[in-house]
């Protein structure tokens, strides 16, 4: 037929990198990286002025070495927010990882620890899939629950730090390679996985889609469920992997690792600083990072500058707020284009 | 009977037991599980039937159902409060604080001020959330370390003041020497939050959660609504401050994880996160069988550390079986062969 | 090849299908055609497996199959293009058309693959404008069906393609391709159900038509050997005319109650329009001629931003529904469920939504039975949820939610939208009624045989002005050559 | 507030069968560490009269250490100190960075003082511990969140700088200086006896501890523990309050409608002590013997109530020495390698030097910074 005519778009497609195609300043994703950038050089200004130094090569390792166990926390909590779930059970579950990984490395072998943090992560996870989707409880309320079930369980089990973790092993939380901290590349071959998996594999696309529209996925084939049970999973993975990455930093099992650093909330503010949609079937691991890394700079500003701590919560606060409420922008212009695309679908029915 | 056509024989059964769910509400089973959680309790206590130990019961449990009235009117709303665990420590911190710079305030004075304090960051909630459109989560989640970091940043890591008998007395004594004013305040709170919900407030808020367009389009000021709720559930916070600052004094820590107990108690009284549907007496009752679940975990002595076990197993399954339970099952089906508009997030 | 037997069907109690049966032969262009809420959709629905029948079996060549998911029904080679989209705006053109079914190569998906087997499919319905990559939500309407399209194709082997209404939404030319895709999709062998409104189209492409009629069937007729008169006696099943309540006498339309002069947005130009006390005013117009616009733009929902408004003697200037409301104008829209009413509330409720939000109903609870009882609602009671209603006793909730509030002008659009037939003659009266009782109508429709039966009056609307006006009795070709004027060609009737 | 079992787990074969016994708490005891601390409670301390933080303990059972190596070239003129705090989550720790920061002050030979705050967060303490390690401070302060998990860092900064550690110790004997109150056994026990002596046998107790899981609260029940057994008295309720005071309240409350009377309360911590004998006025009971910490407000309602009470302090003026140890070991002079702080129990005999009209309820008593620069308006008081 018009074979020259089609020929431009589909010439195109596969030249285009997987979203460098599209990439514009209003998208968050871009957004949050210029936004850790751009705060990254206020930072630097700002502590220069104030006497200090930021451009430090230790300050850069402090810097990445901060976002490693966030970041592997909120990297896995961006699956379960993309595919329209929620995962608050996150902080205990590395609490109950450490402790798992450090204890059987005291008695056995590192790469049994591995397996078994990371087969509890799984059963945990694959729990919360299971509650939300078979007994249809919201994910919130079950993700929580089963936070309330796994405290529980560390409380009775564990007075305190336990375990011994290998000097062997310590070494993924402490050496460099040069200043960049060895475990920055868990965080991103982790990170690479999941972006893998999001972007690349079945299961991401239906994951964007169950998120996206629960209902027209299904519609189109996709075992919503299934889908939703994987993301969970996936999740509580990354979750293991934050644990093992905490065991070899704290070279103990700490029973209040993950809960006194607030890494429940805080992934979630992670993920959706980085333009994830709370809703679901928008965003991706690319902007969790980038928020991991905003919120990582931020604090090291306010290291520099021995800000109040409690200040520094008031600034984050309004951080996200801000972030998020920018976001709102565009959508707000794109709601309104779908409302009235809804109207003139709707119109086609007469 | 609907216009088109006779009842087959195959719907039949199946709406029989739904006419039964649907006239019970989507509340029963919480009043179920609350009866079972009393009856456990009596059995387990012999004495907890006394009026002096059940005024006692109820009392202690008043910050949490007022805050559960009020988390449910931003809950139906469509919306969550994160912040209001945050607004009850700011609530009792900055009380003491005050009293630490006026000793003599009359209690009264201060009692309004904090809950005109709540209802601000109510209202900031709610401008945020309708005006810049950025979803209540988040909104409240911000607002929350927003609170927690500003006053104890103001108060230099601890308040300073001691808070009188007085300004205690509203949530720690009781009237006429037997009924407790908190027992007062939980009738009052009911009876307001039963006839908001009934007046055209709330019918209106019910609808917005419901369907926001329709409502919007019915001439509802719908960012209006739903701020409300938002103020309403501010308020209804920093009420709970000062009953929790009056039953036990200053604390740091007063409202820690309020936030999420009012939550779970909206949802256990078969309010649905999202919007839309629940009634605010049954999340009451949710909140009283949160309470009644405490105190029963208490008193049978389970391992101290386990409680929280039992918890999360009770209230996973409470909710489970509401969720997948008789009135449930056709609510879901019925909701899955429509899309959904939108999540249970905003 | 395919059989569909006694397919029943009822949602909580009501009974949509009765014991419908259905063939279709490979190459087939079988045409499924009835009214609003025959049940078309429903029988196309539990054929992809997104409902199961309550009784009735689908055989497809040889095999009984019993589909509880739509995968299922896929895999057995029947696509289902959907009346409303199943499309996910954030994701591109390419991965929502193999949403469900990636090409996986090496463990990943193919994008490669996929957006290269988009395009092929996307060049062979010759749609050059669309770029596998593009977002959904980037395209416009007509291009987003053009994507259901061929995101029905994509999957393997279909055997038998529904196409719900595929055409509604595309402008002449699309549909020209779209005949063009259809007879080839035909001649290689697929069957292909094929529901429209538009009998033209119907008679160009079927070979047979099925007609439905209130869940049943009433006729299978073979194309070539029937007429455009039959099928729509079959459809409706009595002769138009004598179904509408009498029209107003002369000396019943009063004052003019809403004016406009010069009015326009975005959208609409040039609205001078005049609702007189007692008259009914239909608006007719092609799809996306801005009948939609003109309504909303009227109750203040999408506001005029020229011109001005008059509403009983008063000039208003609606920046929201809230002010139109309280200058008498209610509109009763066309989403019914998206827009109109609070699913999850009681009747009661629903009912007194407008007058609670905008006037404070405190007392007037007790009103709205009287009402309820004057819409001729049937229901199991005022505390029932809107949402298990059937769709004509939903819509007369909505017109009571707007009565309650006693508005001078009251705005329809396309207010018998699936409403049965019994419901819909309901309507009529009640919307003639309420005219006598002195409030000023308009309705918008699609179905133009309502539309001239309704109204005393029709204003034709194309390309977002006035094309003109007619008077009552006016016929469907007047009214087509109106509402085309702007076109190069003439549509076929809108119902 | 927090504490130190510093010394290694039960490695003595005796102290293990003794855990045995005991219930599962126990696993927590360690006898010799038991017996040593409720030594150290009668020994004297040396050290000037009146500075209970600038005084030890038996420094010399672990030894004094020769600093010299550490001694600034110009004098301790300009020295730049840092400190690495777990955070200011509670009372405990503001009052007591307070007072560190006031101490700081005193000291114009210090030009600079950096402190990180890691909110609690083990993972970024070790961040900020090799950050401050890798700047240029003459010595580092480390007071850690949790006690097994910082040790690797610790290690590491010793390798570059002097480092001193106090209030929770770590895994590890690399720091110039560890210093610390008595401990935990010291605190439980002394809290103990005092019931052991005020009931009867055969007396009813409620104990009131934070939270499980706290290796620093352990310690305190487990001292307790064997008081209580060893006098015969009946432990009726062992409760968890996460330091909240509404739900001590409560547990109180109910504790008395169960058992009619109670004849004690024991608890690990001060957080809750005033919610517990509220709950005894609340029910209208006469207030038993009740122990508490030298919070503020649990001395106000003692000295209001005139409580039969004890509070043992796990004092906030330790927040001073590791300024004044840093300044000596810049100064090369000697520091004991385990600097043991005096542990004052707050009794109805020295109630007035710990009970300071005016302060803020949740202040200190034991805080040490009456002599400080801005007491008592920096510490909220009047
Ligand atoms: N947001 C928008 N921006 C620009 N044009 C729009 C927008 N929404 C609709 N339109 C266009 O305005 C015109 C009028 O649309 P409208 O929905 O009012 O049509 P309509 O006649 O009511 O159609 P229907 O039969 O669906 O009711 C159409 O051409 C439509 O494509
Ligand atoms: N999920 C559902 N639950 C309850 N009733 C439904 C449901 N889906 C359809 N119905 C009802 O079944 C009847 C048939 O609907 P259907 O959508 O099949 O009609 P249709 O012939 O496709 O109409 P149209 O021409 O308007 O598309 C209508 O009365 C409708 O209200
Ligand atoms: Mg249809
Ligand atoms: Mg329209």
């Amino acid at each position: 037929m018009t074979a020259v005519r089609t020929e431009a778009p589909v010439s195109a497609a596969p030249r285009r990198l997987p979203g460098a195609g599209r990439l514009k300043v209003t998208d968050p994703v871009v957004g949050v990286w210029l936004a850790a950038a751009a705060v990254t050089l206020i930072g630097w200004i700002v502590v220069t002025i104030d006497g200090g130094q930021f451009m430090t090569q230790s300050n850069f390792t402090g810097i990445l070495q901060n976002s490693v166990a966030l970041g592997l926390v909120a990297v896995g909590q961006s699956a379960v927010i993309l595919t329209g779930s929620l995962d608050l059970s996150v902080a205990y579950l590395i609490s109950l990882g450490t402790l798992v990984a450090a204890e059987t490395m005291e008695g056995g072998s590192v790469v049994t620890a591995v397996l078994a943090v990371l087969a509890l992560s799984a059963a945990v996870g694959l729990a919360n899939g299971l509650i939300v989707t078979g007994l249809k409880v919201n994910a919130f309320i079950a993700t929580l629950g089963m936070a309330f079930i796994l405290r529980g369980y560390i409380e009775d089990n564990y007075t305190g730090p336990a375990g011994d973790v290998p000097a062997s092993f310590q070494r993924l939380g402490y050496d460099r390679v040069g200043f960049i901290p060895v475990s920055v590349f868990l965080l991103i071959a982790v990170a690479a996985v999941l972006w893998l998996i999001t972007k690349r594999t079945r299961l991401g696309h239906h994951m964007y889609a169950t998120g996206g529209d629960e209902h027209a996925a299904r519609l189109s084939g996709v075992r919503t469920r299934r889908t939703v049970i994987y993301a969970h999973v996936l999740c509580a993975l990354c979750v293991g992997a934050a644990a093992l990455f905490l065991a070899s930093r704290l070279g103990a099992g700490a029973p209040w690792a993950g809960t006194e650093a607030r890494y429940d909330l805080d992934s979630i503010a992670a993920v959706v600083l980085g333009g994830t949609a709370l809703a679901g079937g928008r965003g991706g691991v690319a902007g969790t990072l980038g928020g991991v890394l905003l919120l990582s700079v931020l604090d090291s500003i306010f290291n520099q500058l021995s800000v109040d701590p409690f200040f520094k919560n008031v600034v984050r606060g309004v951080v996200i707020i801000a972030a998020v409420a920018l976001y709102a922008r565009p959508f707000r212009r794109r709601a309104k284009e779908r409302d009235e695309a809804r109207a003139k679908e709707k119109g086609a029915v007469a | 009977m609907t216009t088109t056509t006779p009842p087959t024989t195959t719907a039949g059964p199946a709406s029989v037991v739904g006419a039964l769910g649907r006239r019970l509400g989507t509340g029963a089973p919480v009043y179920v599980l609350l009866a079972v959680l009393l009856a456990a309790l009596a059995i387990t206590d012999p004495g907890f039937y006394e009026p002096d130990s059940f005024l006692a019961f109820i009392k202690r449990a008043a910050p949490l159902v007022i805050l559960a009235a009020g988390q449910y009117m931003v809950i139906v709303s469509g919306g969550f409060d994160l912040s209001v665990g945050a607004v009850v420590t700011a609530g009792v911190v900055a009380g003491a604080e005050f009293y630490g710079s006026y000793p003599d305030a009359p209690w009264l004075l201060v009692t309004a001020g904090l809950l005109l304090a709540g209802a601000i960051v109510g209202l900031v909630n709610g401008l945020i959330t309708t005006v810049l459109l950025v979803p209540s989560f988040i909104t409240t989640l911000g607002m929350m370390l927003i609170l927690e970091g500003a006053v104890f940043y103001w108060t230099g890591g601890s308040p300073q003041g001691v808070l009188p008998e007085s300004f205690r007395n509203f949530g720690r004594g009781e009237a006429g020497g037997w009924l407790p004013w908190a027992v007062l305040a939980v009738l009052a709170v009911g009876a307001l939050a039963w006839w908001l919900m009934r007046a055209d407030f709330g019918r209106t808020l019910l609808a917005t959660g419901d369907n926001e367009r329709a409502a919007a389009l019915a001439g509802v000021r719908v960012p209006r609504v739903r701020t409300l709720a938002f103020v309403l559930s501010g308020t209804a916070a920093a009420l709970a401050a000062v009953l929790v600052a009056g039953f036990s004094g200053v604390s740091a820590q007063a409202g820690r994880g309020l936030e999420f107990e009012a939550i779970t108690a909206v949802v256990l009284g078969g309010v649905i996160l999202g919007g839309g549907r629940g009634s605010v007496v049954a999340a009451m009752a949710g909140a009283f069988s949160l309470q009644a679940l405490f105190t029963l975990l208490n008193l049978q002595g389970v391992s101290g550390a386990l409680e929280s076990t039992v918890q999360g197993f009770i209230v996973i399954a409470a909710v489970g079986l509401g969720a997948t339970g008789l009135p449930g099952l056709s609510r879901l089906r019925r909701r899955r062969s429509q899309p959904s508009e939108g999540k249970s997030s905003s | 090849m395919l059989t569909m037997q006694d397919v029943s069907k009822s949602f909580l109690g009501v009974r949509v299908l009765h014991g419908v049966s259905l063939d279709l032969e490979p190459g087939e262009v079988h045409a499924l055609v009835g009214e609003n809420g025959a049940g078309k959709s429903t029988l196309m629905k539990v054929l992809a497996g997104e409902y199961a029948p309550d009784e009735g079996t689908i055989t497809l060549d040889g095999t009984v199959h019993a589909f509880s998911h739509p995968v299922q029904a896929q895999a057995a080679g029947i696509g289902l293009i959907h009346q409303e989209f199943a499309l996910l705006p954030h994701r591109t053109v390419a991965e929502n058309v193999f949403l469900g079914r990636e090409p996986v190569r090496r463990g990943f998906v193919d994008r490669r693959a996929m957006e290269r087997r988009t395009a092929e499919l996307l060049a062979e319905l010759d749609e050059t404008g669309i770029a596998p990559h593009t977002l959904v939500k980037d395209l416009s309407v007509a291009r987003q069906q053009t994507v259901e399209i061929v995101k029905a194709l994509a999957a393997s082997d279909v055997r038998v393609l529904v196409m719900d209404e595929p055409t509604a939404p595309l402008a002449d030319h699309e549909v020209e391709l779209l005949y063009a895709l259809i007879r080839r999709l035909a001649a290689r062998g697929i069957g292909i159900l094929y529901i429209s409104h538009r009998l033209r189209e119907v008679f160009d492409l079927s070979r047979r038509i099925t007609v439905l009629k209130d869940g049943r069937k009433v006729a299978t007729l073979t194309t070539a050997e029937t007429t455009a008169d039959d099928v729509v006696r079959a459809m409706v099943g009595r002769e138009l005319g004598s179904y509408y309540p009498p029209r107003a006498d002369p000396a019943e339309i009063g004052e003019p109650l809403l004016t406009t002069a010069g009015a326009g947005n975005e959208r609409l130009a040039g609205i001078d329009l005049t609702l007189r006390a007692g008259e009914v005013t239909g608006v007719a117009g092609l799809q996306g001629s801005g009948r939609t616009s003109l309504v909303r733009a009227l109750f203040g929902a999408a506001p005029f931003t020229r011109g001005s408004m008059t509403v009983a003697g008063r000039p208003l200037r609606p920046a929201g529904p809230r002010q139109a409301i309280r200058g008498g104008v209610a509109l009763v829209t066309e989403d019914r469920k998206g827009e109109g009413l609070a699913l999850r509330q009681s009747v009661r409720d629903n009912a007194l939504l407008v007058t609670r939000a905008v006037h404070g109903a405190g007392g007037q609870a007790g009103g709205v039975d009287g009402l309820l009882e004057r819409v001729n609602l049937r229901s199991r009671g005022h505390d029932q949820e809107v949402q298990y209603l059937s769709g004509g006793n939903q819509q007369k909730v909505v017109i009571a939610k707007w009565l309650a509030a006693g508005p001078r002008v009251l705005l329809f659009d396309e207010p018998t939208r699936g409403v049965d037939v019994g419901a819909k003659a309901a309507i009529h009266t009640l919307v003639r009624e309420l005219a006598r009782d002195g409030m000023a109508v308009l309705i918008v429709s699609s179905e133009l045989p309502e539309l001239i039966g309704m109204s005393d009056r029709i204003v034709v609307m194309a390309d977002g002005t006035f094309a003109g006006e007619l008077p009552a009795g006016a016929g469907e070709e007047d009214i087509m050559r109106l509402a085309t004027a702007s076109d190069a060609t003439p549509e076929g009737s809108a119902a | 507030s927090s504490d130190a079992p510093k010394d290694d787990l039960a490695d003595d074969p005796a102290a293990s069968e003794q855990a045995q016994d005991g219930d599962e708490q126990s696993e927590f005891f360690d006898q010799a560490d038991y017996d040593r601390q409720l030594e150290l409670t009668k020994a004297t301390p040396e050290g000037p009269e009146g500075k209970p933080w600038e005084q030890m303990l038996d420094p010399a059972s672990g030894g004094m250490v020769d600093t010299s190596e550490y001694a600034m070239k110009g004098g301790v003129e300009g020295a730049k100190l840092c400190f690495s705090n777990a955070g200011v989550f509670n009372p405990w720790r503001q009052v007591g960075l307070k007072t560190m920061k006031a101490e700081v002050a005193q000291h114009d030979e210090i030009a600079d003082f950096t402190v990180l705050d890691a909110q609690g967060k083990d993972d970024k303490q070790i961040s900020d511990i090799q950050e401050l390690s890798g700047q240029d401070c003459d010595a580092l302060i480390v007071s850690p969140n949790t006690t097994a998990t910082l040790t690797p860092a610790v290690e590491e900064a010793c390798g570059k700088i002097p480092v001193i550690v106090f209030d929770r110790g770590v895994e590890t004997d690399c720091a110039v200086t560890f210093i610390s109150p008595i401990g935990g056994y010291a605190y439980g026990a002394a809290a103990a006896d005092f019931l052991v002596d005020e009931v009867d046998k055969g007396g009813k107790i409620v104990a009131l501890r934070i939270s499980p899981g706290v290796d620093v609260l352990e310690t305190r029940w487990s001292a307790a523990e064997i008081a209580f057994e060893k006098a015969g008295l009946d432990v009726v309720e062992v409760k968890f309050t996460d330091g909240d005071p509404s739900k001590a309240k409560s547990i109180v409350s109910d504790a008395i409608a169960r058992h009619g009377q109670i004849d004690g309360v024991w608890m690990d911590s001060g957080a809750t002590s005033v919610a517990a004998v509220e709950a005894f006025e609340d029910a209208g009971e006469d207030i038993p013997p009740i122990t508490g910490e030298d919070q503020q407000d649990f001395l106000q309602a003692w000295k209001d109530k005139d409580l039969t009470a004890i509070a043992p302090a796990y004092p906030t003026f330790q927040w001073r020495t590791p300024v004044i140890a840093a300044l000596k070991i810049l100064a090369g002079e000697e520091v004991p390698k385990e600097w043991t702080l005096p542990q004052p129990v707050v009794t109805e005999d020295n109630f007035d030097d710990y009970y300071k009209e005016g302060m803020p309820p949740l202040h200190y008593g034991a805080c040490g910074c009456e002599d400080l620069p801005g007491y008592p308006g920096d510490w909220g008081g009047e």
